[in-house]
């Protein structure tokens, strides 16, 4: 690569290409509108380029680079040797310039075909890489040259003043269509609430038909003559009633006077009595 | 129209408030005999029916304001709700103010026994309902009314107009006895 | 101007934003070959250089505007400001979103070879760029898309009125000589 290469001006693709093809519609201008920079070295305005495929497509058209073949400490040991005999420094053109070889390396390191990364750059066919790096700059040149249209409409269109008010109070309501509604419907509205509400339905407070002191006895016969009875055997079919038989259940095993035993979750319940030992004999002992 | 009296148009069109011809002068770099001129110009230009919009002479200055004739089509494009468009909801609360007005926001809560809130407020967007002053009470919340807006939507020539609440036998001047039949049943729900 | 059209004309001077012709019709309450007949009456009388504003056609309505030599005048009356100047990183990036959309980060970083984050998020910003959902692909990228006020601020009716992707391809020579070039590179390397 020649030294000259690091004097980059950046011309745009359009300007070095001659702008998009003759087609686009008039207003549509012709591409880019910054190639008018001068050509000066390390000059570079950065804002006139952004990334790789710009700067490659400009090193490309501008100079004969390899890419695959630059060195970029010798352009850093040109640019210094350069700054060394001006004997000037400037730090904007230097800030652009390390932004501009960072560019480089970041193109480098990328191999400029991402999609590859894992494929050594040495591993590939040269004329396959040229090929596929050529497809992916011609791309890039189709936005470019879009870019540069969106400008010239930019600038034509983007201060356009428009109203923006908002709108009088006054002109925010649909008119009212007159007689849309009938009068009928307001009292037919009221009119739930005006009803007296009915009495509250206390009729399943009544339902109870066992009581727990009435099951306690009816269980405590039961576990005496049979000794030993399931759940299922004893329970009534009422909900209510059975919940009173439950509870009798529980306070026959928390009295001492019955084991509840249960193999499964929600299976059967076995209560077993439990053999109450004589009173006689507790005070003997 | 002449070039001053056009860059006058283009103030007063952007503007979001009445422009006082001194103001105009002063963006326009010119002296006020000249605006003045090219505000006549420009009265002429926008005479009644000559345009959509009209000049408006306000408080502090000329502002364009839409023509009256062309105020329903600006409605209908910028009405959110049409007024006639009530959930059961809004129609409920709707007769309760017609009714019991004026009426707090509270009064209807309780009588419906769910906030109001909303339904008052949409309402009151749609111009159905009005506030009518403050209750005087401790807070002094707003009362709520009808307008001519929900007379004219009901078809009604004035409140006497409202229908009787026939099935209670309670005529819609007997506002007191609605309004303690509400209350009691509300009550009465509430137990 | 007869009726209609000055009822168009109070439409279009209320509406913040650019009105649909069929929007017109329904406030109107008219068939859309009356209102284009209106419409047609409006631009006679809004040509150039006729009043201080303008019709114009964007973001898929239509919209007055200030007549261009008029704007210097407004913005002294403002302050409004130029929208800040878009970069060429900027403006690229957003042809890429305008051609491709919706388009994820990945896609733009792609074309343009170069991290798109903080142009995407400055064009966001702008609000010239919008997030317009995910990608069904693995990591759900967000897809950006261009919004009405893309099309408002370069003067486009729609997105149909960009010309096609393939008007600004290189010309072929330059393709020829890019790939002269490269393929020169290529035949060094190898020897």
């Amino acid at each position: 690569m020649r030294a000259e290469t690091t004097a980059v001006a950046a011309p745009p693709v359009a300007a070095a290409a001659g702008g998009p093809a003759s087609g686009a519609p008039p207003s549509w201008g012709t591409g880019s509108d910054v190639g008018d920079q001068a050509h000066r070295s390390f000059d570079l305005d950065l804002d006139v380029f952004d990334g790789p495929f710009d700067l490659l497509v400009t090193l490309i058209l501008k100079d004969e680079i390899d890419i695959w073949e630059v060195r970029v400490s010798r352009i850093i040991a040109e640019y210094v040797l350069k700054l060394a005999d001006s004997g000037d420094f400037d730090l904007d053109a230097t800030s652009q310039f390390v932004v501009l070889i960072a560019a480089l390396l970041e193109m480098k390191s990328r191999l400029l075909l991402e999609e590859d990364v894992e494929e050594e750059l040495e591993d590939l066919d040269p004329d396959e890489a040229a090929e596929r790096l050529l497809e992916r700059l011609v791309r890039y040149s189709q936005f470019k040259n879009v870019a540069g249209a969106l400008r010239l409409r930019w600038d034509e269109h983007s201060a356009r003043l428009y109203r923006n008010v908002s709108v009088p109070p006054a002109l925010l309501r649909r008119p009212a269509p007159a007689g849309a509604l009938p009068a009928a419907a307001l009292p037919a509205a009221l009119a739930p609430l005006l009803r007296e509400p009915p009495l509250p339905d206390t009729s399943h407070l009544a339902d109870l038909a066992v009581s727990l002191v009435k099951e306690l006895r009816r269980l405590r016969l039961i576990l005496g003559d049979e000794g030993e009875f399931t759940f299922a055997d004893v329970a009534p079919d009422d909900r209510l009633e059975r919940a009173v038989t439950f509870f009798a259940l529980l306070e026959l095993h928390s009295g001492g006077e019955a084991v509840l035993r249960q193999k499964r979750h929600l299976g059967d319940i076995l209560v077993t009595r439990i053999a109450r030992p004589a009173p006689v004999a507790a005070a003997a002992s | 129209m002449y070039a001053l009296a056009r860059r006058l148009e283009a103030l007063l069109f952007i503007s979001s408030r009445p422009l006082p011809p001194s103001e105009m002068a002063a963006a326009c770099g010119c002296a006020a005999t000249e605006v003045d001129e090219a505000l006549a110009a420009l009265r002429v230009e926008y005479a009644a029916e000559r345009h959509g919009i009209t000049l408006r002479d306000v408080a502090g200055g000329i502002t364009f304001a839409v023509a009256d004739d062309c105020a329903a089509d600006v409605r209908s494009l910028t009405g959110a709700e049409r007024p006639d468009d009530l959930t059961p909801a809004l129609l409920e609360t709707l007769a309760v103010v017609a009714y019991l007005q004026p009426v707090t926001r509270a009064d209807a809560a309780e009588v419906r026994g769910v906030s109001c809130e909303w339904a008052l407020s949409s309402l009151e967007e749609r111009g159905l309902v009005e506030q009518q002053g403050r209750a005087d009470t401790p807070g002094a919340p707003i009362l709520y009314g009808t307008g001519a807006r929900f007379l004219k939507l009901f078809g009604l020539r004035s409140l006497q107009e409202l229908p009787p609440l026939e099935e209670f036998s309670l005529q819609a001047a007997a506002v007191d006895e609605i309004r303690a039949r509400l209350f009691a049943n509300a009550e009465r729900r509430r137990a």
